[in-house]
């Protein structure tokens, strides 16, 4: 159950480099953080017990309503155009996402040999992380790095799952709100932008350098 | 006694403090400088007693919290700080004139004098303290109070970047003698120069890396070569002053330094003697004929100290050979004409510093080529220049020739006493210094015939400036100096026997057997000389108040109207010996050949260049410049590069974590 | 001992609440400068009692490294918090208005930020709090409200968070690693270190790599730097030293906590190794960027990479060393406090950070331009001042641990960095400018800002050379909890 | 220890040098003359111009400073004191010390100095173009005399002219030709020192050729007279160098050792004569290259010597 699931995140990673427009980045979004709560629910669900509840509904909460709503809100404030100017289809990103997501796999097999660990949640947790990085090494787009950041997290969560290190729930808490404020400052910062930039609104900014 | 050497520490701090509450530029500088000569007047007293006694002094400075620092006065320390406080007395009388000239101008002396003092306060400590921290202290506080006295003058540029230059080389020397004492103290464990001393059964490794840490820490301060190249940009750099310190006293530091590591290492290894004479050799070699291709007074000098130095590594060598061979008396020989040179060379060419530092108030240049026939201005200046440049070149009867006479014969008592191949050396070595001899000769009377005799070459004759009145006692009692050393060498050598016999373990009484009675002996020998030579002049001056004595134009050969400016110019002067130096001496020449009937007018520039300086450290900065360039794509301003420098990092730490095992 | 940790983190939040609510600037000084002396009394209390406020084995502890770096916290703070109306008394722009109202509670929730970042011993909890400072410090960033600062700003919050989320993998692996020691399995350090044994190696090792990738950004560890520099220059003279002299430091507490579950563990000698790497790589980045920088406030931040670079380096030697490295830590926060108070003010004056545009500031500024070139001998380890004797504890223990090559390459690093910076500030303060200020703007006078930079420049000397010891006793035993030997 | 000779008759001798000086020259200039088939002057005539000079008043240059009042006595005595160091025949030198080789070839490194700077003083561009001539042969001069001396003293091992001169040994096979190669450096030596043909020509009028000719150019009178007399002082010391080399006294009787000395005198005499009869000047640009080959034969000299044996 947990490797359909986790199947299902690397899908939907495979779908980052063939489209730019941010509403499609952000229905990955919601479908991942689903996928998400699903993997931790079903894992746990063994010894199933009140924390693993409450941080599979804070997951729900945050990752399927609060942040991609967020996410959108600004999106119509700034009226961006909604698309990255990098050209739609890159049949390169989309290969280098698919060997990372087969690299990545292999690489938690050899990992599981040494030590126990669940292949492929790890394998698809290690390719969502590099796939996060590889979509802001990708894009221009300001929102779509916070996307890619958004996609990283949900790879370190399903990591926490893969890997069975249970924190304490409280922890965990922290860790989501964390989460949340960080978005709610970048927001801001982007709105700042916008006054600052206005033409080209939400680019890479590269200004400040030597 | 030690009292009269804590007051005078305690004077020069007061006279530190005496900026903060003295407004007015000019008063301050004729308050701190005499406070200072008076704090010298009362340290000289302390170390000539205790030399001239030969009573060493030691004691602890227990400090709360901080431990004990052995302080003490070796002789080796006694005759470094009595030439340190010598010549610091005589530059700290000298500024008081020269530095009017800088009031006048309108630049702040305020902060100069307080590093000034410290300079000198400094200098004094580097050689009581016997500590390792103690001494890294004073060293660094040396270099950098040095540093702000060169950059007095820090609106000109050319100012800024000698001032630099130091400053550069003085970290560089400080680097390493961290490293050197970290790893004495690491084989020690203590920080204290007799621990030091005292440890024995050295290993090769460690010897050999604290010999090359250690010497080149303290070759770099002493400026041999290829180390040298801040000299000739820092001399020029500071005021007068402060160079003739610079000279005197600062770069005899590293010579000091190299003393004392000969007493924590009584090794048998001749290698290091023989190395020590090769590098002595260039740079005393080298030295001298850079410095015959300056046409800046100031730099000339400073390719001097390199020569000198040189010639003082010479005297250190055979010591240490002699060490090595076991014959205290050679350790003797050559110690006593190492550590004399260095008071010698401190003393005429602090001489000659001061003496170009009047040049410039008066003609405001110090270009040889613009300059000419100074001594019908500048009388004392002139007389006082010329006996010190007859001292550096070590001629009869002045002090320069006793200690590379000294020099000489341990050259040749060492010949005799090694085997092989070393009493070949050491001729080559006494030849090459016989050539050393002769080059300086020519470079001196280049610089004084040049610039002293002769008629003013520049067109504007018209004079500015004086001899300022407070530099006529230095020059005259510095002159005075290098004659009686070099005539009645018997007190100088008194004053070097202690640290001798420390070095050599000689007693006393061998001592002055073998080494000092022979040389007093040589008094007499010039008395005759002197006494023929005043018979002749006083015959002369009767002949020809007799036959008549009449003044008339200089015989031009035939030709007439002949100005000034077809004197014999400097570089026509030296260039033959500069084109023999090629391509070692850096030389750039601009001229078109004639080849038509016609020709338009034609210009010949030529002007040497220093090609360790330009080849080997100009080089160097610009190829550390150009290597590091490679990197600046770091910062490239890209949020996604910096993303990219993320998963690259932690690629490759994984790949280190599991690639390579540990 | 209720009563200092009442101290410790009771007063920040009394006071990050009272300045958030009141929007008088002389009463949130106030409160902000009580909440500072309390912090400070405390944290010198806890050093001199060298006793745990807090119950063994919780969430929460002092132990003497904790101690030492609440010391560079509380130091650094309370020398920016005396600045700080100086400083914002000059800002009165309108369109600072908003930052100066952000000013103290910003500061305030920065010292309870980093306060919990440093009692806290739960490696899980300690990566919350550790983001909290970033929240607390970002808005004064951004305080002079430019496109330049936003950039600035938005740079650092993507990279250090990024690299936090490595920190998170890091924690998560180290929880794996602890469950080799059985159901009492725990995050707390001191259990870590105590069954240290039992701990995998792999999972051990795997998280210390991911760890020091993750902090390296808040650190400013090459190649992880930029962001770090980016912030560190734009922000307003007290922030970058807040920054520069305290944030960085209590990242590294970070790291030197997972360096220390390592050092008890079999991968201690590949710890020592990266950490090596790491610094002497940060230590040639800094280098790159002094020997010819532009900009004076970007080449003092290159000058803290390089300084944390060396900690890094030294704590990596380990030995003599390692005590080396937690000195130069605290010396180092002292002469950033000095050189970016200065910074600030001569950008203030000049209206300039073009350092070929900066002419005669000995002239022109007397003061700072003294104060200024007094910093940097001091960051250059001139004797007397403290860097001079941490230099030479590290120096030490290079020698010690017979690494020659980390040696060399130390040496010529720092020659480089040497000649590049003296050439910039030197010139700074020495090329001719227009003498004396100029016209209409009166002769500079002595400013607290020069005072308490002075006092940080000399309080390192009697520290290096009396060695007291309510501060080395906490490093030995520092030194024995990282099971090095002097 | 430096000693003054109590022998009386050293001192004599020194003043019978001091004297007898300008008829070598005279002798040479007799010679050069019957060579070149010309009758030539008496041999007095050197001391007739001598006489004459002293009798002259002086004229200075306008342009002088002390330095060319001074130089000329300073000159002399240096000259003639670097006399007192030389054994004389028999009998002991009037002033002899450990290193007094070092104190002689400093002392005419001493006259040196001053007549290049009295040569510079008067402003004239020949006169500086023959100091600067002057100061460069000098710089080549040098190491040869170290390198004769400075071998036979380590090869004797004593390090007095008078020790080590007394020291020759000839029993030595090798000693013979280590001499003769000595003597032969210290003959060009000599040939350079007193500016004889070919590397300078004493009797030319084109001031453009001259090294110490022009160097005097501006001096007259009693000055010329002290330049002149140093000249021949110096020409004949190298002389008795190249004599004292054979030591006839160690293994002769004085008489025949007199006559000895006398006769090489003479060979020398004929010998500078003949080459300034035969050669040519050289051009200046080669004169180092010719000290460069005194230099090296000294240098294989030592070599070959101390690997004999």
């Amino acid at each position: 159950m947990t490797n359909a699931l986790t199947i299902l995140f690397c899908l939907t990673l495979m779908y980052l480099p063939v489209t730019t427009r941010l509403s499609s980045y952000v229905l990955i979004l919601v479908f991942q953080g689903i996928l998400v709560a699903g993997v931790y629910t079903v894992s746990f669900f063994e010894n199933f017990s009140g924390e693993h509840l409450v941080i599979a509904g804070a997951v729900l909460l945050f990752r399927t309503i609060l942040i991609p709503s967020y996410i959108v809100k600004i999106i119509r404030d700034l009226d961006m155009g909604h698309r990255d100017r990098t050209r739609q289809y890159h049949p390169g990103f989309l290969l280098q996402i698919s060997g990372l997501i087969i690299a990545a796999l292999l690489l938690s097999y050899q990992f599981s040999r040494i030590t126990p660990v669940l292949v492929i949640p790890l394998g698809t947790a290690l390719a969502g992380i590099c796939s996060g990085g590889l979509l802001i090494i990708r894009r221009q787009l300001l929102l779509a790095h916070v996307i890619g950041f958004l996609i990283i997290e949900n790879g370190l969560f399903l990591l926490g799952v893969a890997v069975k290190a249970d924190l304490p729930w409280i922890i965990e808490l922290g860790a989501f709100l964390d989460l949340f404020v960080l978005i709610f400052l970048m927001g801001i910062a982007i709105n700042h932008l916008k006054s600052h930039f206005p033409e080209g609104a939400g680019e890479d900014l590269t200004t400040l350098h030597d | 006694m030690i009292g009269f050497f804590i007051l005078g520490l305690v004077l020069h701090a007061a006279a530190m403090a005496i900026p903060a509450v003295l407004r007015d530029d000019r008063l301050l500088n004729r308050a701190v400088n005499p406070l200072n000569a008076l704090a010298l007047v009362c340290g000289l007293f302390f170390s000539l007693t205790s030399l001239l006694a030969s009573q060493p002094w030691e004691s602890r400075l227990a400090l709360p919290m901080v431990g004990a620092i052995p302080l003490s006065c070796d002789g080796i320390a006694l005759l470094f700080l009595f030439t340190f406080q010598l010549l610091s007395l005589a530059g700290s009388i000298y500024a008081i004139g020269y530095l009017e000239e800088y009031v006048r101008r309108g630049i702040s002396i305020r902060w100069h004098l307080v590093s000034f003092t410290l300079l000198i306060l400094s200098m004094q400590l580097v050689v009581v303290v016997q500590h390792a921290l103690a001494f890294l202290i004073a060293w660094e506080l040396m270099a950098v109070s040095a540093y702000f006295c060169i950059a007095l003058d820090k609106a000109r540029p050319e100012v800024r970047q000698g001032a630099f230059w130091y400053f550069v080389a003085t970290h560089a020397s400080a680097l390493f003698l961290y490293v050197f004492f970290i790893l004495l103290h690491e084989r020690t464990g203590s920080w204290e120069f007799a621990d030091f001393a005292r440890q024995t059964g050295w290993d090769a490794g460690t010897l050999t890396l604290l010999v090359v840490t250690g010497f080149l820490g303290f070759a770099i301060k002493a400026g041999f070569m290829p180390f040298h190249a801040w000299l000739p940009n820092a001399h020029p750099a500071a005021p007068a002053h402060v160079s003739g310190l610079l000279s005197a006293i600062n770069i005899k530091a590293g010579i000091y330094g190299i003393v004392r590591m000969f007493m924590f290492f009584p090794s048998d290894r001749q290698v290091f003697g023989w190395a020590l004479l090769v590098v002595a050799l260039v740079s005393a070699v080298g030295g001298v004929w850079y410095a015959l291709t300056q046409h800046e007074m100031k730099r000339l000098l400073a390719y001097h100290s390199v020569e000198n130095i040189g010639i003082i590594g010479l005297g250190l060598a055979v010591a240490w050979l002699g060490r090595c061979v076991g014959s205290p008396g050679l350790v003797a020989l050559a110690f006593a004409g190492a550590l004399l040179h260095t008071l010698n060379h401190a003393i005429f060419k602090a001489l000659l510093f001061f003496g170009v530092g009047n040049v410039y108030l008066y003609a405001h240049t110090t270009d040889i080529e613009k300059l000419g026939g100074l001594t019908k201005a500048l009388r004392v200046t002139g007389v006082g220049f010329l006996i010190g440049a007859v001292s550096i070149c070590g001629l009869p009867p002045f002090n320069g020739f006793l200690s590379e006479f000294l020099i000489y014969k341990s050259f040749f008592q060492g010949g005799s006493l090694m085997g092989g191949f070393a009493p070949l050396a050491l001729l080559v070595a006494a030849v090459s210094l016989a050539f050393v001899g002769g080059l300086a000769v020519a470079c001196f009377t280049k610089l004084y015939g040049i610039v002293f005799l002769g008629e003013n070459r520049s067109k504007s004759p018209a004079r500015l400036g004086h001899e300022p009145i407070s530099s006529l006692p230095v020059l005259a009692g510095l002159a005075t100096l290098c004659g009686w050393i070099g005539f009645v060498p018997g007190t100088a050598l008194r004053l070097v026997a202690p640290a001798v016999t420390e070095m050599s373990g000689l007693p006393e009484t061998r001592l002055s057997a073998e080494l000092i009675s022979p040389l007093a002996g040589l008094t007499p020998v010039f008395g005759l000389l002197l006494a023929m030579t005043l018979l002749t002049l006083v015959v002369k001056l009767w002949v020809q108040k007799k036959a008549g004595l009449r003044l008339c134009e200089t015989w031009g050969c035939g030709y007439r109207n002949v100005t000034s400016r077809m004197q014999y110019s400097a570089s026509s002067f030296a260039e033959e010996l500069v084109r023999l130096g090629q391509p070692m001496i850096g030389l750039r020449v601009q001229w078109k050949p004639i080849v038509q009937v016609l020709p338009e007018p034609r210009a010949f520039k030529s002007h040497g260049f220093d090609q360790i300086e330009q080849g080997l450290w100009v080089r160097l900065d610009h190829a550390i410049g150009r290597t590091l360039v490679l990197l600046r794509w770091i910062q490239s301003g890209s949020i996604r590069h910096y993303v990219i420098y993320i998963f690259a990092a932690l690629i490759v730490y994984l790949v280190i974590a599991f690639a390579f095992v540990w | 001992m209720i009563l200092t940790t009442l101290f410790l983190l009771g007063l920040p939040l009394l006071s990050t609440g009272l300045t958030a609510w009141s929007i008088s600037l002389e009463k949130n000084y106030f409160a902000t400068l009580a909440a500072a002396t309390g912090h400070l009394v405390a944290t010198l209390y806890l050093l001199l009692s060298r006793q745990n406020p807090f119950p063994a084995g919780a969430w929460f502890g002092i132990d003497s490294l904790g101690s030492y770096f609440l010391l560079i916290l509380s130091h650094t703070y309370f020398a920016v918090v005396l600045y700080s109306p100086g400083f914002l008394q000059r800002m009165d722009k309108p369109e600072y208005q908003a930052s100066r109202r952000l000013y103290y509670p910003a500061l305030n929730s920065y010292l309870l930020a980093s306060t919990l970042v440093v009692v806290t011993q739960n490696f899980g909890l300690l990566w919350v709090v550790i983001e909290l400072t970033t929240f607390s410090l970002v808005p004064m960033i951004y305080f002079y409200r430019s496109k330049e600062s936003l950039e600035a700003v938005w740079k650092y919050l993507f990279l250090v968070s990024l690299g936090l989320v490595f920190l998170l993998i890091g924690v998560l692996a180290l929880g794996v690693a602890a469950k080799g020691v059985g159901e009492h399995a725990s995050l707390i350090l001191t259990d870590l270190v105590r069954d240290a044994a039992q701990l995998d190696p792999l999972w051990v090792k795997i998280s210390f790599v991911l760890a020091l990738v993750g902090i390296s950004a808040k650190i400013g560890l090459a190649p992880m730097h930029p962001a770090d520099i980016d912030a560190t220059s734009n922000a307003p003279g007290p922030v970058a030293a807040l920054m520069a002299g305290s944030l960085r430091s209590t990242a590294l507490l970070v790291l030197l906590r997972f360096y220390e579950v390592a050092c008890n563990t079999s991968v201690r000698a590949f710890s020592q190794g990266l950490l090596m790497i790491a610094g002497a790589f940060s230590i040639l980045v800094a280098a790159v960027y002094i020997w010819r920088s532009r900009d004076y406030k970007r080449l003092l931040a290159y000058s803290s990479v390089e300084h944390l670079g060396i900690v890094t380096l030294a704590s990596g030697v380990g030995g003599v060393a390692m005590l080396g490295a937690m000195l130069h830590a605290l010396f180092n926060s002292f002469g950033k406090i000095a050189l970016f108070f200065m910074a600030g003010r001569i950008n203030r004056d000049l209206q300039t950070r073009e350092i070929d545009s900066v002419h005669g500031l000995m002239q022109r500024l007397p003061w700072s331009g003294f104060v200024f070139g007094l910093a940097f001998f001091y960051i250059m380890g001139t004797p007397p001042f403290g860097l001079f004797f941490s230099e030479l504890l590290i120096l030490r223990g290079m020698v010690h641990a017979r690494n020659w090559t980390v040696l060399g390459c130390f040496l010529l690093l720092m020659m480089i960095i040497f000649i590049g910076m003296g050439r910039a500030v030197l010139r700074m303060l020495q090329s001719p400018g227009s003498v004396g200020p100029p016209a209409g703007k009166p002769r500079e006078r002595f400013h607290i800002a020069h005072a308490v930079s002075f006092y940080a420049l000399a309080v390192s000397v009697p520290i290096a050379i009396l060695r007291p010891d309510f501060l080395f006793g906490p490093l030995r035993s520092i030194l024995a909890e990282f099971r090095f030997t002097l | 220890m430096v000693t003054f000779s109590s022998n009386p008759i050293s001192w004599l001798g020194f003043l019978a040098l001091v004297a007898g000086a300008p008829l070598l020259n005279g002798i040479v200039n007799k010679l050069k003359a019957g060579l070149s088939g010309r009758l030539g002057a008496s041999l007095l005539q050197p001391y007739f111009d001598l006489a004459r000079l002293a009798r002259k008043e002086t004229v200075y240059s306008r342009s002088a400073s002390y330095l060319t009042r001074l130089a000329p006595p300073v000159i002399w005595n240096t000259t003639a004191f670097a006399l007192l160091l030389l054994p004389v025949g028999p009998f002991p030198a009037c002033i002899s010390f450990a290193g007094d080789i070092i104190l002689l070839a400093y002392l005419l490194g001493l006259s040196r100095f001053l007549q290049i700077l009295a040569a510079l003083d008067v402003a004239s561009s020949f006169e500086g173009m023959g100091a600067s001539r002057e100061a460069r042969f000098a710089v080549f001069a040098e190491p040869i005399f170290f390198f004769t001396f400075g071998s036979l003293a380590l090869v004797t091992g004593r390090l007095s002219l008078q020790s080590i001169i007394s020291g020759i040994a000839w029993d030595k096979p090798m000693f013979p030709v280590f001499i003769v190669v000595n003597s032969i450096s210290i003959f060009f030596l000599m040939i350079t020192e007193c500016s004889r043909m070919p590397v300078d020509d004493p009797n030319t009028h084109l001031e453009l050729t001259m090294i110490h000719e022009v160097m005097i150019l501006d001096a007259s009178g009693f000055d010329l007279m002290l330049y002149q007399h140093a000249a021949s002082l110096k020409l004949l010391l190298y002389g008795f160098l190249v004599t004292s080399l054979l030591n006839p006294f160690s293994w002769l009787k004085p008489a025949v050792g007199v006559a000895l000395v006398v006769g090489v005198l003479a060979v020398l005499a004929v010998c500078l004569a003949a080459i300034e009869t035969l050669m040519a000047r050289f051009r200046l640009v080669l004169v180092p290259q010719f000290l460069l080959y005194a230099t090296v034969i000294g240098v294989l000299n030592i070599l070959i010597f101390t690997f004999s044996h």
